[in-house]
């Protein structure tokens, strides 16, 4: 059995922490955690850099998980059982250097520390799109603009969704595609959970607010994995939803801070204006500006869409042009957690087989 | 000899009483009709076979139940026993007393009531062959017959799903008088005449005599009041009776007689709501038998079968929904032991609702319409089945026969969906489109391969040449070998389609087609009984998931003796079959033309 | 609203605006309607700022309402506008500046064109020389009169002698811009503040004293659309797309529109006087109007010129209200003489609109 | 790919409107013609991108592509780089070099713009002149432009216009060694060309209705086409 | 009041919170079934009418949606009721009895 020979090695590291570790992952969210974990299992010693004060990443910050609505707090302490006690987390952390040796990788920080290690995994994850740069939206403007973000904080604190003037919204508007899908903001990729996210929270909306009219403005209904058209379809069976096909062109305030919204009304050819007391942007995903650095410092390579290039995408998807420089979840673009979860194992295997072939 | 006591009031008065409402109902009825039917009626009146054929249905219906016997034997047999019993009690009983008074003319009371009035005559142990004798025998032995039917009515009450009925209808306050003051009757018509004859020792038939002499044995009051006090109430729950009958259920009956006359000189349903939809309605026994026969129930629709839109129909206030939540099927109006024309009621009703909505064709401009011996019409829903157009050409072709394809590109409807939606005049307007279409190709025949189309066809268009189901023209090549047949087909199962089954009574046609390609296994509820796919376009108030179970149940059905295949005649059923089938669905065109060996 | 917002993104939106030596363009229907803005554009620039700022006679239209009323051709109109550059280049200038939004926006277009497409430069320098011998340079620097208001609108707002407040309540004047549709719709980059929210005109009312004011429809065109306002048939669009702002803007009552446009303050104007005749509604109090200003009419104001000599007296949507509130004085006898003083007459008065 | 598309495809602005349109409809939820005409730019694009000659055919004979008013504002939101403006003034310059123009009502009024706008530009320099603003031709131009025009020479001297003189200054009068180069300037570059594209198929076509058309602004043809709306164009219900 | 050889112009624009939702409103209560449209547009692909004139169902959905009574009414009273739309749906929406509906609804509230 692979334990008995693997079993050693453990051993070897549990006494002696100091040593450098095998295997330094870049990012806490949960593809680095995940990985981490599964790396730990097959008893490689782990570090996690992370450039936040708290791990967790985008998942922390929300509140429930589509398609099932379970709550995301439930993965993320799953995956923390795997890795608690086995791995080393490093917060507060900033990146200013990598230096690639014939054997192994130096991460040198601002503060001055370095950390070495044999193999490398890229896990820094993406970022929200930020909705000001819409500007015909009038995010940071009008103030019943907000984000889907900002709607997973406010159901995360188990508060009621309310306009800025504090009342129940009796109408609001989802926009799909806000920073995804348009070259405008240079971003002409799919974001991929944007639509189900909206589905998503569109049902919590009614959930919460029974009498409130919830409007969805999408261009296609990419509802495609599992349980997902389900879950679009119990949007309009139980909840009422209603689907307008036409994205959204501009926003405006109306005198009593309600929002005047115009869109075509695809389906009749004809522009649609409608007063909302909240629009919600379903933000999509941008790469990492950090992790931007890091490409540099290790000379990866990234596609139009600015997302690091795996070496293969299809059999090397978790593999880089450069040896043990390996990726996971969202800095290779848009993915959903549990897609993310099994990049991130995968990335595992091949670390774990890496390091073993290793000279 | 004075034959009276007050006693007999309630009865006689009760007797009078249902004879003038009766009465007034038929004339209401019957002044209401309109001029041609009450020539019609008169006519057939004047008619002594057609009074002849009516007496010997209101035999057969009223009084022996025959369809009740179809559905049940144990309901046909309790019916009976009630109607016919008491008939012939009626009857036997008028003749007795003509023997005892020796007149021909007898107050109405006098035979109800003859053993108060004749208890003298002492019969003696060796008169057995006695008229008096014979008499008392069998008044008693038409009791016992009615009464068995009483203690099946009382089962039927608690165990209705001995009867095959697994669901009755509910009743009225009237119509809970009416039946318990029924039941009553013949209980207090026992325990009258038995006390008597116990009092007098004498009088009784061969139940009623001992069982008056047991009585009295017990009972310590002085018997000769206690039987009185029976009379009392003999005659009481007869009036009551009587006078209830006109408010329940149990109207039916006389109204029934006159429909069954009405019938019999030729009147017929209106599109609208006429004096003849008028004693339909009133005919409506809520026997309820419509309910276990509606495909509905599979999918757990239970309010608006025949018999709750009929009793709606009569109270004057029918939904909207329970008007439209039907598939015009027809197969309660197979079972219908009155035969009421349920679907043309349903139909009056959804012309109130929807006959006003405004329509617009102006756009049908008529186009081309090359020529031909026979125009094949394939119908909207043969669009959705290319399989049965490539079919039916191929045969068309094989067969040589110079055909056109009137609706090749788009069938204008035949106009039947419009009309099953009470949008006759809408409808119309389609129906004189085609007409003139069809009239430009000169052709001698129309072929359709939609029931749907081939129903409205026959009924609505008048056209001056032959038309025909796919099925019939079919198998008329084949008879007539203008197509050779190779391939068979083994075990197919035959689906009748509502429309071409029991909307045109074409039964055999398909069946003698597919005996001749395949080997056709029988199905246990077919022909009239045949449930419906559940696509019926007839429904408006059914859910998708109601329609599956629907068509679920007949599938059930049809495969009971494991065919291979499932044929029907309809693109409809096709469609709707094959969604849930786990064989094969094929229409009979498709069938033949498989079986045409291939050049 | 947060003001802070739209601040951001008009930090992202700062164009390169020269400071000096402009080679000046005219425009066909500002020239029309409104000669006297451009004639302070000039007084301006040469006499308040002391800037240098050429106009070359033998200058034209660049054709922009001929080619987007679709009659001439790009590939003239592309050499209308290179003639203009040569004649800019053998002024020894580099700086050009346009009167007019359509101009300014299909200047921009071409040099655009001609950035992604150089062979159809090409093709327009062989025309060019084929027809008029000229040769030309492209300009360094491409702005519209009313980028270069808004530049020194600073040393304006110092100069000036009034502040676009209400004199008797001391609140900010309520003024709602309108910006050209050709300014940065195409180019959001070309524009101070971009296509979504402009800052060129909001820009100067800030810096003058005033408040903007945003609604919904401020973005919304004011209807010529060239041919649709060129043909008498089609002029219901241009009324109806005016009309929509007014209606739009009404409940915000503001107490002036500025635009930076030629044709714009024309329909604006044109159309409430047109309103009213035709249904009898008039915008503002007690129906006077909504008085609609161009930038240089403004900036005059502010810098103490007389109303009269801005050309005021040429608007049909009278301009006294606004001068009231901003306390500006004026002479109404002065209104409609000529330049030695003698009466020209009086225009007939509207059936709705306030006339004074 | 047919003919008729390429012809269209040769054109920059072609080339620069047309990228591959995903029909979400932001162009024609602000679009000011598709507020007040039955008109949808997302269709034009649609339809162009489909290549059909056909559809392309009738789209250049049809009212449509006259409704647009060329603001431009379509162009600022497409999320995929399409400028639907831009590809109205390709498909209405086709139009009328091909002749299609004289096809629909919107179309032929090409002519009066030709002769008043694409006339003035040659005759003085600039697009207007205010001689030529006539108050009866502009009601809607008010009490003040009627004033105005009645002593527009002293209202341009008041207002500090250099109105038909030499030299620079507002409303001069353009030299003539100018106004000549503009006329070269239309015959290189196609500008004449199209001119009289615009007279011939307007000529024939005032022919086959039968309505007077001579070479000044007032007949029955340029009254016609100036002040006619025989059908609706979705002006109201 | 003055001519001017033009007026203002019909604003096509849907003004969603100006019309009138009592038809949606009874339409929906009596079929729901109509909330589970996608908007495919089978429907109108299929449709008989279809083939002779233009006549799309979903764009009746859509008009019943916005309140645009008018343009609905002129719209159904093409339908033949043939319901081939019904047997297309991909959702299962009961759609003739949402035809019927409609039509009701314009009886009740047009």
């Amino acid at each position: 059995m692979g334990n008995r020979w693997v079993a050693p090695k453990r051993l070897l590291f549990s006494n002696s922490i100091k040593m450098d570790p095998q295997v330094i992952i870049i990012g806490a969210g949960i593809a680095g955690l995940t990985a981490a974990g599964a790396l730990a299992e097959k008893g490689h010693h782990v570090l996690i850099l992370e450039k936040e004060a708290q791990p967790g990443g985008h998942v922390a910050q929300w509140d429930r998980l589509f398609p099932s609505r379970r709550p995301g707090s439930e993965v993320l302490d799953h995956i923390r059982k795997i890795m608690d006690g086995r791995v080393e987390i490093k917060p507060g952390i900033r990146i200013n250097g990598i230096i690639a040796h014939d054997q192994d990788f130096t991460v040198l920080t601002e503060e001055g520390t370095s950390y070495t290690g044999q193999a490398l995994l890229i896990a820094s994850g993406f970022r929200l799109f930020q909705a000001e740069r819409k500007e015909e939206y009038g995010y940071g403007i009008y103030d019943n603009v907000i984000t889907s973000a900002e709607v997973e904080t406010v159901f995360k604190q188990g508060k009621k969704l309310l306009t800025s003037k504090g009342t129940l919204p009796q109408r609001v508007a989802l926009i799909h595609c806000v920073g995804s899908r348009d070259e405008k903001v240079g971003n002409l990729y799919c974001s991929k959970v944007c639509c189900v996210t909206g589905v998503k929270q569109a049902i919590e909306i009614k959930e919460q607010l029974p009498q409130c009219e919830v409007f969805s403005f999408y261009m296609d209904m990419r509802m495609y994995d599992r349980h997902f058209e389900e879950l679009y379809f119990e949007a309009q069976k139980q909840w009422g939803v209603q689907f307008i096909r036409g994205r959204l062109s501009e926003c405006s305030e109306a005198p009593d801070q309600s929002l005047i919204i115009k869109t075509e009304d695809t389906l009749t050819g004809r522009p649609l204006r409608m007063i909302v007391d909240l629009v919600i942007l379903l933000v999509g995903f941008v790469p990492e500006p950090e992790t931007g650095k890091l490409v540099e410092m290790l000379g990866l390579s990234t596609g139009e869409d600015g997302f690091i290039l795996p070496s293969d995408e299809h059999y090397n998807d978790n593999l880089t042009t450069v040896p043990g420089v390996f990726l996971a979840g969202a800095v290779k673009g848009p993915a959903t957690i549990s897609n993310t979860i099994a990049d991130a194992r995968a990335a595992a295997l091949q670390i774990d087989s890496w390091l073993k072939t290793k000279p | 000899m004075i034959n009276f006591n007050f006693f007999v009031l309630p009865f006689t008065l009760g007797l009078i009483y249902v004879f003038l409402a009766v009465g007034k109902s038929w004339y209401r009825w019957i002044a209401a009709l309109p001029a041609i039917d009450k020539v019609k009626l008169t006519n057939g009146l004047k008619h002594p076979g057609k009074i002849a054929a009516a007496l010997r249905e209101i035999f057969l219906e009223s009084l022996i139940h025959r369809k009740m016997w179809k559905q049940n034997p144990l309901l046909g047999y309790m019916h009976m026993s009630f109607a016919l019993g008491w008939f012939l009690l009626i009857i036997l009983g008028n003749i007795e007393s003509r023997y005892y008074s020796g007149t021909h003319l007898n107050a109405p009371y006098y035979p109800i009531f003859l053993k108060f009035f004749i208890h003298d005559k002492l019969v003696l142990f060796f008169e057995v062959y006695s008229v008096p004798f014979l008499f008392r025998f069998f008044m008693d032995f038409l009791l016992i017959f009615i009464l068995s039917g009483l203690v099946l009515a009382f089962l039927k009450r608690k165990q209705s799903k001995w009867f095959g009925m697994k669901k009755t209808t509910s009743h009225h306050f009237t119509d809970r008088v009416a039946i318990t003051t029924l039941w009553l009757i013949f209980p207090m018509r026992l325990l009258a005449e038995s006390y008597t004859a116990g009092y007098y020792g004498n009088g009784g038939g061969f139940m009623t005599q001992p069982l008056g002499n047991f009585l009295v044995s017990l009972t310590p009051l002085p018997s000769d009041f206690v039987a009185y006090t029976m009379w009392w109430c003999y005659s009481l729950v007869l009036g009551i009776f009587f006078v209830m009958l006109p408010y329940s259920r149990y109207m039916h009956i006389p109204t029934e007689i006159l429909l069954i006359f009405f019938r019999h000189c030729g009147i017929q349903p209106k599109k609208w709501y006429s004096s003849f939809s008028e004693t339909e309605v009133q005919s409506c026994s809520r026997c309820g038998v419509c309910l276990d026969d509606c495909p509905m129930i599979a999918a757990g629709i239970q309010d608006s079968q025949a018999v709750y839109f009929i009793s709606g129909v009569r109270d004057r206030y029918v939904p909207e929904e329970i008007s439209q939540k039907c598939l015009v099927c027809g197969r309660c109006q197979e079972v219908c032991p009155v035969g009421i024309s349920t679907d043309s009621l349903r139909l009056i009703k959804r012309r109130e609702i929807t006959s006003g909505q405004a329509s617009d064709f102006r756009y049908l401009t008529n186009g081309h319409s090359g020529k031909g011996d026979v125009v094949y019409f394939s119908g909207c829903m043969t669009h959705l089945t290319p399989t049965i157009i490539l079919a039916m050409k191929g045969i068309l072709t094989r067969a040589g026969i110079d055909f056109i394809h009137l609706d090749a590109d788009g069938s204008v409807c035949c106009g039947r969906p419009l009309m099953i939606a009470g949008k006759d005049r809408q409808a119309n307007e389609l129906i004189e489109f085609n007409k003139t279409l069809i009239r430009q190709t000169q052709a001698r025949m129309l072929v359709t391969s939609c029931p749907i189309c081939y129903r409205v066809f026959r009924e609505e268009y008048n056209l001056p040449i032959r038309i025909q189901h796919h099925s019939q023209f079919l198998l008329n090549l084949i008879k007539t070998g203008k197509i050779p047949l190779q391939g068979h087909f083994s075990k197919v199962a035959y689906h009748d389609p509502c429309d071409l089954g029991r909307g045109t009574k074409t039964y055999e046609a398909p069946r003698e087609l597919i005996g001749k390609v395949a080997d056709l296994v029988n199905v246990r509820e077919e022909r009239e009984k045949a449930h419906c796919c559940g696509g019926s376009l007839g429904m408006f108030e059914a859910s998708n998931s109601q329609r599956n179970l629907m068509t679920k149940a007949a599938l059930d059905i049809l495969v009971e003796n494991q065919p291979e295949t499932i044929a029907t005649s309809c693109p409809l059923c096709k469609k709707t079959l094959g969604r849930h089938a786990s064989m094969a669905v094929k229409d009979i065109a498709e069938l033949v033309y498989e079986a045409i060996p291939r050049e | 609203m947060k003001v802070e917002g739209k601040r951001r993104i008009w930090k992202d939106y700062q164009k390169e605006i020269a400071d000096d030596r402009y080679f000046y363009v005219r425009s066909c229907v500002r020239q029309n309607f409104f000669p006297a803005s451009e004639k302070m554009f000039f007084r301006i620039l040469k006499e308040e700022l002391g800037k240098d700022i050429f106009e070359n006679a033998a200058h034209t239209t660049c054709s922009g309402i001929g080619y987007h009323s679709d009659v001439v051709p790009f590939e003239t109109t592309m050499t209308m506008v290179a003639r203009q550059f040569a004649l800019m280049t053998e002024s020894g200038y580099q700086n050009f500046t346009t009167s007019c939004i359509t101009s300014f926006g299909l200047y921009t277009e071409i040099l655009e064109t001609w950035h992604h497409f150089p062979e159809v430069e090409a093709r327009v320098r062989e025309n060019l020389k084929k027809a008029t011998g000229r040769e030309f340079d492209k300009p360094s620097n491409l702005s519209h009169a009313s980028d270069v208001i808004y530049k020194f609108r600073k040393e304006i707002g110092e100069k000036a002698r009034y502040r676009l407040v209400n004199k008797q309540t001391g609140q900010p004047l309520r003024c709602v811009e309108h910006i050209g549709c050709h300014y940065s719709r195409m180019f959001p980059g070309k524009g101070v503040g971009g296509a979504e929210y402009p800052y060129v005109l909001a820009g100067m009312i800030e810096e003058w004293g005033g408040e903007v004011i945003d609604y919904p429809e401020r973005r919304h065109c004011c209807g010529f659309g060239f041919r649709q306002y060129l043909i008498q048939a089609n002029r219901g669009y241009s009324l109806s797309c005016s009309k929509k702002k007014f209606d739009s803007m009404a409940p915000y009552k503001p107490d002036l529109i500025l635009t930076n446009c030629p044709g714009c303050p024309m329909f604006l104007d044109r159309w409430q006087y047109t309103l009213s005749e035709m249904e009898g509604t008039t915008y503002g109090e007690n129906g006077q109007g909504i008085p609609v200003l161009t930038y240089e009419e403004l900036a005059g104001l502010v810098l103490g010129y007389d109303p009269w000599d801005l050309g005021l007296q040429v608007h049909q949507v009278p301009a006294e209200p606004l001068l009231d509130k901003m306390g500006i004085p004026y002479d109404s006898n002065r209104k409609f003489l000529n330049r030695d003083g003698q009466s020209m007459g009086r225009p007939k008065a509207p059936s709705f609109l306030k006339f004074y | 790919m047919g003919e008729l598309y390429d012809r269209l495809a040769g054109d920059v602005r072609f080339v620069e409107g047309l990228k591959a349109c995903l029909n979400c409809g932001t162009c024609t939820a602000i679009c000011p013609a598709a507020e007040f005409y039955a008109y949808q730019p997302r269709q034009i694009v649609d339809i162009l991108q489909t290549h059909d000659d056909q559809a392309i055919e009738s789209l250049l004979k049809s009212e449509t592509i006259w409704y647009c008013g060329e603001c431009m504002s379509c162009v600022t939101r497409c999320p995929r780089g399409n400028a639907p403006g831009l590809l109205i003034t390709v498909l209405r310059a086709a139009s009328q070099d091909l002749g299609y123009f004289v096809e629909s009502e919107k179309g032929r009024q090409q002519l009066a713009i030709k002769r008043t706008v694409g006339e003035w530009i040659l005759d003085y320099g600039y697009c207007l002149y205010p001689s030529e603003i006539l108050p009866e031709k502009h009601p809607e131009q008010g009490p003040v432009w009627e004033w105005e025009h009645e002593h527009i020479e002293e209202v341009m001297e008041r207002l500090g216009a250099n109105y038909k003189k030499t030299g620079p200054g507002i409303l001069r009068k353009v030299p003539q060694e100018d106004l000549d180069e503009i006329r070269k300037i239309f015959d290189v570059t196609g500008g004449t060309a199209r001119f009289n594209a615009i007279e011939n198929y307007s000529k024939q076509k005032a022919g086959e209705m039968g309505i007077d058309l001579d070479d000044t602004l007032d007949n029955d043809y340029m009254k016609k086409i100036y002040t006619e709306n025989s059908q609706n164009h979705g002006r109201e219900l | 009041m003055k001519d001017f050889g033009f007026t203002v112009q019909l604003d096509h624009s849907i003004d969603y919170d100006a019309k009138d939702k009592r038809m949606m409103r009874y339409v929906l209560y009596h079929e729901p079934s109509l909330d589970w449209c996608i908007g495919c547009g089978s429907c109108t692909a299929t449709c008989s009418a279809g083939q002779f004139t233009l006549f799309n169902i979903r764009m009746a959905h859509t008009l019943l949606r916005r309140g645009e009574t008018e343009k609905l009414k002129q719209e159904l009273k093409k339908c033949m009721f043939c319901g081939k739309c019904q047997l297309t749906c991909p959702r299962g929406v009961n759609l003739r009895n949402v035809l019927l509906r409609i039509n009701r609804a314009i009886e009740l509230f047009g």
